[in-house]
């Protein structure tokens, strides 16, 4: 089943649809720097049900991560880092929170809770004064109010889970003592501790080699099966969005460009820079094998701090058109069921490439 | 601290006077508290402590080896010589059961044979017999080649000595020699039952748990804090009254006063009170700020051998321009006696027909003109090509001394004078500095005799200069027959009044040639607790603790 | 050093396990910084003028002794800072031991420097023999505390200007010839120092001309702290004793005795010790501002 | 390890080595001699000083009297004293302790205010509290610590009242509080410059854990910001300042010998100074060899303590 499509800016429901986890509405994420005001994430807006999988995909810096952060409020604090919008977050006890206005101790119960992160490093995310066991407990014993034991019974539980041999010892281990596939095993199993609702999926398999990367997808795919948890999942490897993905979300300096369901963006992609990205994939069912760049397309991210006027893709785009690219900032059109676009030109160039 | 509990607080009328002077004071207990007649009269027991504050560190325990002011502060109560030297100078007999002497027959009329008869029934802090065998192994230990003995001075010319009992012994000497009778009072007799045979004389258990006769035992030490003694019920002589004594190094004399403010010091020794304390220390409550004259001598030794310092007349003018008086009001508050000789007025060889000192900077301009000494360009004085210039030194972290020195600079420096200051940490300038006599002058505090005898032939004589191999210590290269021939006459003469007449002499020459500037006699601002009674000044030796016997607390 | 002496250099020559200092520092922190750093530089060299020029602008010299004048406390009379127990004007004394003291920091910097850098130069070039002995005798220097160090040698010479400022160089000389021969040590490593050996300059010529400019940078900033260093160690020789005789005054010995008058006069202690810990003060805070700017990498090694 | 251990431990008495000799020229090289202060005293003649000299046997050649010190220095024999016949290692023993328990308890003082002060100016990096710590942290490097000690003496002892001016403990009264009372001042003094160093390494030791990823990892676990700080941030920190701590040492030692100057604390300190003025070179030997040993032993010590605190190193085997 197809999810839903992003209602109009301006109408916001107070409350989620009945299979719907999450809402994300005018996200707004802006730093202060030195420099001046740095706006990394401009009205976001995507809703999640139970049991999806969203791709954000984007090169560095297009704020997927920063977005992916800025829902569990991981980044700065006020006055560094200002949030706007709405995020709202069916907690695993059914009520709906608009986590961007949670007060922070409320805000800390949410997290590791109702939704969890995975992050891209498994060898830095781990703390290496800690021992596994510990670390993994530590989110149950604070959620679930499980004594010391109890909980490292759970976290043994867990690690058995996520697939690793003799969890009971391996309690007792220190992360450097694993390799990296089982550290993101034990990240895994420590987002999945208190059986969050959301699971945010930071690049998880990055940093890993390719069989690896492969194993850790089929753990998350199996445990999303199981626990029927709604997945962000950020990547910019095409090829694994392909395998995961429901639905996908191209970011591009801060703002959705494209937003569609897997397949028809992958056979027709309707912005400029989606097709970019997929050209530097030499063939979809291949991709999930090599760690392919998406920096094929020439040129770089402009500057936050001095965006270009109009569409921010324009100076590097080939279908660029003076006068009205450049004009104004291009709205996010719904161009077909479910597949919204941000192009003033989309409609003529899909018709001379679809 | 003292014993909050002290008998003197809760005077008990039952005590006993053992001092016949004090018998008196029974009545005068009865006049009204606070009379000024009114002397407590010292416990039957001993009680209390006293703590003594010094800015040394106790160090030797053994009283025959090299040491300090502060070992022999302790010494002095935890041993005891043949006979002691009394505040006036008068010798009193301690061990000795009486002061040899000429008169007394103790003392041959030749001054070669001298018979000693010890005090009965003296035992050591162990409780063995105190015997005549312990004084000659005592005399023959300093002149044991392998022991590091203080000095051997005098002890040098005792040719044998005889036990004759246990309580009477004898020695004869090679020559006479004046000055043993004084050297003698410093003598501590140590146990030849400990020390006899030991291995190494200079490293036995002795000195860790060293055993006396004197009024106080051993009891511990903490290095770098105290040493604490306790009463010897069992002394021969007078007291002790204190059940404990507690010597504490305060290594900086601030701090020394700060804690004789506060009460944690009872007594304030070596070093005592700075000067610049002395006004607001006489405000004190229930304490007694003791200013007190010692047998030393505040100068400036000139090194004769310098080619300006070797001329008198540079000597006799610098004198006379020397400001004395700013040095000891201002600097000092006044509080110094002045000087104009080496042996204190305390002595009883003490010359006071001396001249006495003028400053008369304008006298010692003309002096220096009519001698040729003529101002150069820049102001100082030049005679034959030579400059009128020389250094003074003192050690190092001494204020008021180094104080002094810029004043006199100062001073010289309007009269073409230019003395530059040079000092030097004290293990330097009293090392090869001082003893080669390779500084121009110094400015110290001097004590020119040996305990307390007015023989100075180891400072002025010209076979005790060190810097030509000489004995002794004359750094100033002081050269003068005269004062040769009457130093070597004065210590073999035995009448008292023949040897003051040489004395008076010597120092009238050295009033005269001037090889040192005195300045002032040495003096000490001590302070000690209203209620301790018993205290007394004696400059005859180094530490005024050596009656701590008889003291106690009112 | 004392507790604090050594403290500045301490502090510039990380330790191997130092963390590394953060460059994405904000805005307040970096305004700061520079502003502590100008702050340091404008106090030297207001230190600098009034020493050289304000002894000419006062009624009194420093050694003119008035001894009924003594004990005046400052801002009581015609001497502005009060007088010392001799009755000298305090102020006159402050100036003209800035004079000493401030020279005492840079003459025994550069003389450190001269030998650190020799040193560090030397060791970082010719590893091998050469350089494993000069180290170890860096690392036996450093094995002694520096104020026993300054302490025993001091006690080797004569306490005038001349031998304080060898004194306080040749013991501080050995931080520099660690940083000197680490960075040699790298440098040496990289390809201009190959290039130029290859074209056949002399050992010399490439030690001084090819690796020492490239070094300069840390360098600089330990000099810097170096004169911090050196003035805290005259005042703590002249406080214990074996510094600077009187009359030449220096900051350190005008504390000298100030604990006896405490009580009496405590602007004796009060005053030098403030110049002191502002001069002190101004060069860690150029030498941190320098730290920051010369050279983003180091500080952290 | 052990292995380390051994070749650390071998390196050390290398360094020793040189360090005697470089000790033994200082000090006999100086003019000067531990006969000076019986000159001093008046009533020892110079023959006297001669002999004693002889009897020292310091009129030997120096290189014979260093292999003599070194020979019996191997063998356990620290010599005994020149001042007062004490064996070196009794007199040093008498002092240490004075001088440790200043040295322990001021760094724990300076480990705790240090610790707290560089945490919290690295959790509210840029704040007043940040500035003001670090400005502060500059100037305590900057106070020489004798002058610090005077003003804490002119303050609190002649002014307040409160401390004493000096010493270890009342003489009558060496009750613990009495103790307690006597080191309040000495250890904040000593403290100082400790607390200033732990400050600026803790706050930029504490800035790189705070952006770790494992921070982060267990923020998004929603465990209490408290927590996270002592238990995922300030545990992490803490590493780097064992060896700090290590490093720290000679400094620390230097500060003690001023420190127990100042307040006359019959420590080390104090005993290095008056031997140093009397020339007593078996003690003044003694303490440096004894400081050295202190200072490879904090260094290695201090590696060790690491290998065992980091469980990435050593100890622990994968």
């Amino acid at each position: 089943m197809m999810p839903e499509a992003v209602t109009d800016r301006g109408a916001l429901p107070a409350a989620l649809a009945e299979d719907e986890i999450l809402a994300v509405r005018d996200l707004s994420i802006a730093f202060q720097t030195p420099a001046g005001r740095l706006a990394a994430v401009q009205d976001v807006s995507f809703t999640l049900r139970r049991g999806e999988t969203l791709a954000l995909v984007g090169e560095s810096g297009s704020g997927k991560s920063v977005t992916s952060l800025g829902i569990l409020r991981l980044t700065p604090r006020a006055p560094f880092c200002r949030i706007t919008g709405q995020v709202l977050l069916r907690g695993r006890d059914g009520r709906v929170r608009d986590l961007v206005a949670l007060p922070e101790e409320a805000m800390r119960e949410v997290r590791g809770r109702d939704a969890a992160m995975v992050f891209q490093e498994p060898m830095t995310s781990l703390n290496p004064v800690h021992r596994v066991g510990e670390q993994v407990a530590e989110a149950i014993r604070f959620h679930e109010g499980l004594g010391r034991r109890a909980a490292l019974t759970k976290a043994a539980e867990l690690l058995e889970l996520v697939g690793i041999p003799d969890p009971r010892r391996r309690l007792a281990s220190y992360p450097h003592e694993l390799s990296g596939g089982m550290r993101q095993r034990v990240m895994i199993a420590m987002a999945l501790s208190c059986e969050p609702q959301l699971l945010i999926a930071d690049e998880p398999t990055t940093a890993l080699d390719v069989t690896i990367q492969a194993q850790i997808l089929d753990l998350l795919r199996r445990l999303q099966e199981r626990t029927r948890m709604a997945v962000i999942f950020i990547t910019h490897n095409l090829g694994v969005v392909a395998e995961i993905a429901d639905r996908v979300m191209v970011m591009y300096a801060g703002r959705v460009v494209e937003q569609a369901p897997v397949r028809p963006l992958f056979g027709a992609p309707l912005m400029p820079y989606t097709r970019g990205l997929l050209r530097s994939v030499p063939r979809l069912d291949l991709a999930g094998l090599g760690r392919e760049k998406l920096a094929a397309i020439p040129g770089t991210v402009p500057d936050p701090l001095d965006p270009p006027p109009g569409c921010s893709f324009a100076p590097r785009c080939d279908h660029v058109e003076p006068g009205r690219c450049d004009a104004a900032l291009p709205g996010l059109d719904l161009a077909r069921p479910e597949h919204r676009v941000r192009c003033v030109r989309w409609a003529e160039l899909a018709g001379g490439v679809a | 601290m003292s014993d909050p509990s002290h008998p003197a607080r809760h005077p008990s009328t039952t005590t006993i006077p053992r001092r016949g002077l004090l018998l008196g004071s029974a009545a005068a207990a009865l006049a009204p508290a606070g009379a000024a007649l009114a002397q407590p009269r010292p416990p039957a027991a001993p009680r209390g402590q006293c703590v003594l504050g010094f800015s040394q560190e106790f160090t030797v325990a053994h009283p025959l080896m090299p040491a300090n002011e502060v070992d022999q502060a302790v010494w002095w109560n935890l041993f005891s010589p043949l006979w002691g030297l009394d505040p006036a100078g008068r010798f009193y007999p301690i061990l000795a059961k009486a002061v040899p002497s000429l008169e007394n027959g103790g003392i041959s009329a030749d001054g070669l044979d001298w018979r000693i008869e010890l005090r009965e029934g003296v035992r050591w802090h162990d409780g063995q017999p105190f015997t005549a065998e312990d004084v000659k192994f005592s005399l023959a230990l300093i002149m044991n080649p392998n022991f590091r003995a203080r000095g051997k001075d005098g002890y040098d010319r005792i040719e044998s000595v005889t036990v004759e009992g246990p309580q009477v012994l004898r020695w004869r000497l090679r020559q006479p020699y004046a000055p043993l009778m004084s050297i003698l009072s410093q003598f501590f007799i140590v146990p030849a039952h400990r020390l006899a045979g030991a291995e190494d004389p200079n490293n036995t258990p002795f000195h860790a748990a060293p055993i006396g006769t004197g009024p106080f035992k051993w009891a511990e030490r903490r290095t770098g804090s105290h040493v604490m003694l306790t009463a010897n019920r069992d002394y021969f002589g007078e007291g002790p009254y204190l059940e404990r004594l507690v010597f504490r190094y305060v290594p900086d004399v601030n701090v020394m006063y700060t804690q004789f403010r506060t009460g944690e010091l009872d007594y304030i020794g070596l070093l005592g009170i700075p000067a610049n304390h002395y006004a607001e220390a006489r405000t004190l409550r229930d304490r007694v700020i003791h200013v007190i004259p010692r047998g030393s001598v505040e100068n400036l030794t000139l090194n004769l051998g310098h080619p300006v310092l070797r001329e008198k007349v540079v000597r006799q003018a610098l004198y006379l321009s020397l400001d004395t008086r700013a040095i000891t009001g201002a600097l000092y508050y006044g509080l110094p006696k002045e000087a104009v000789t080496f042996l204190p007025p305390e002595n009883w060889a003490y010359n006071d027909a001396l001249p006495r000192h003028e400053y008369d900077p304008a006298r010692a301009a003309r002096m220096l003109d009519e001698a040729g000494w003529k101002p150069g360009r820049d102001g100082i004085r030049v005679k034959d090509g030579l400059r009128l210039e020389f250094t003074n030194s003192t050690t190092t972290g001494t204020e008021l001394r180094t104080q002094a020195q810029q004043l006199l600079a100062q001073s010289w420096a309007k009269i073409g004078i230019a003395m530059k200051i040079h000092n030097l940490p004290a293990a330097v300038l009293w090392g090869k500095f001082w003893a080669e006599s390779q500084f121009d002058s110094l400015m110290t505090n001097t004590t020119y005799t040996i305990a307390s005898d007015p023989n100075v032939l180891h400072r002025f004589g010209s076979h005790a200069i060190p810097k030509r191999a000489g004995y002794g210590s004359n750094v100033s290269q002081f050269e003068n027959a005269r004062v040769d021939e009457l130093l070597a006459r004065g210590v073999v003469l035995n009448g008292i009044e023949e040897r003051r007449a040489i004395y008076r002499e010597v120092q009238a020459i050295i009033r005269e040639e001037l090889p040192m500037l005195p300045i002032f006699q040495g003096m000490q601002i001590e302070g000690t607790k209203a209620g301790l009674m018993g205290f007394e000044n004696n400059l005859h030796v180094l530490a005024n603790s050596w009656n701590a016997a008889r003291w106690y607390w009112a | 050093m004392s507790g604090a002496s050594e403290a500045p250099i301490g502090l510039a020559a990380a330790p191997a396990a130092a963390p590394r200092p953060r460059r994405r520092d904000g805005a307040l922190r970096r305004f700061l910084r520079h502003r502590l750093a100008a702050f340091g530089a404008g106090v030297i060299t207001l230190m600098v003028l009034a020493c050289a020029i304000g002894p000419y602008l006062l009624p009194f010299t420093d050694t003119e002794i008035d001894i009924m004048q003594r004990f005046a406390p400052p801002f009581s009379g015609p001497h502005l800072l009060g007088t010392d127990p001799l009755g000298r004007d305090i102020l006159a004394r402050l100036l003209m031991a800035g004079r000493i003291s401030l020279s005492v920091g840079f003459s025994a910097m550069a003389i450190s420097m001269v030998i650190g850098i020799t040193v560090g130069l030397v060791a970082g070039y010719y590893r091998g023999w050469v350089g494993m002995v000069l180290m170890r005798f860096v690392d036996a220097m450093l094995c002694f505390p520096s104020i026993f160090l300054l302490l025993a040698i001091s006690a080797l010479i004569g306490p005038a200007v001349g031998s304080i400022i060898m004194l306080i160089a040749v013991t501080s000389w050995m931080e520099v010839a660690r940083i000197v021969e680490a960075q040699i040590r790298a440098l040496k490593a990289r390809d201009f120092a190959v290039a130029a050996e290859a074209l056949g300059a002399s050992d010399a010529r490439v030690m001084l001309r090819e690796l020492l400019p490239n070094a300069i940078a840390p360098i600089v900033v330990a000099a810097t702290l170096n004169v911090a260093h050196a003035i805290l160690a005259e005042s703590y020789v002249s406080f214990l004793g074996y510094g600077i005789q009187p009359p030449t005054p220096s900051w350190g010995n005008m504390l000298d005795n100030a604990q006896s008058y405490l009580t009496s006069a405590p602007w004796l202690a009060i005053i030098p010790g403030a110049a002191i810990t502002l001069a002190v003060t101004s060069f860690n805070f150029i030498g941190d501002g320098l730290r920051d700017a010369l050279d983003p990498r180091m500080g952290g090694r | 390890m052990g292995g380390y251990v051994a070749r650390r431990v071998l390196q050390a008495a290398g360094l020793l080595l040189i360090v005697s000799m470089i000790g033994f020229a200082i000090l006999h090289l100086a003019p000067g001699g531990p006969l000076s202060q019986f000159a001093a005293g008046g009533d020892m003649t110079q023959e006297d000083l001669d002999r004693l000299a002889r009897q020292l046997g310091l009129d030997r050649p120096l290189p014979v009297q260093y292999l003599d010190w070194l020979w019996r220095m191997l063998r356990g024999d620290w010599g005994a004293s020149f001042r007062d016949q004490q064996p070196v290692l009794a007199v040093i023993g008498s002092h240490v302790g004075a001088t440790l328990e200043l040295m322990l308890s001021s760094t724990l003082l300076a480990m705790i205010i240090g610790a707290w002060v560089g945490i919290l100016g690295a959790v509210r990096r840029h704040s007043l509290f940040d500035a003001l710590a670090t400005v502060g942290a500059m100037v305590a490097l900057s106070i020489p610590t004798f002058w610090f000690g005077l003003v804490v003496i002119y303050v609190f002892s002649v002014g307040l009242g409160w401390l004493p001016a000096g010493n270890r403990t009342t003489i009558g009264n060496e009750s613990f509080l009495d103790q307690l009372h006597h080191l309040i001042g000495p250890c904040i003094v000593l403290a100082l410059v400790s607390t200033a160093v732990w400050s600026r390494y803790m706050r930029s030791s504490m800035l790189d854990v705070i952006h770790q990823d494992y921070i982060r990892t267990a923020r998004s676990k929603g465990i209490p910001e408290r927590r996270i700080l002592i238990h995922h941030a300030v545990r992490n920190a803490l590493l780097p300042m064992i060896t700090i701590t290590g490093l720290h040492l000679p400094t620390l030692l230097s500060g003690a010998l001023v420190t127990e100057t100042v307040f006359t604390w019959p420590g080390m300190g104090r005993l290095f100074l008056d031997s140093i003025s009397y020339r007593d070179y078996p003690v003044v030997m003694g303490i440096l060899m004894f400081t050295a040993v202190l200072v490879l032993l904090g260094s290695l010590l201090a590696d060790l303590l690491y290998h065992v605190a980091d469980p990435r190193l050593g100890a622990h085997g994968a």
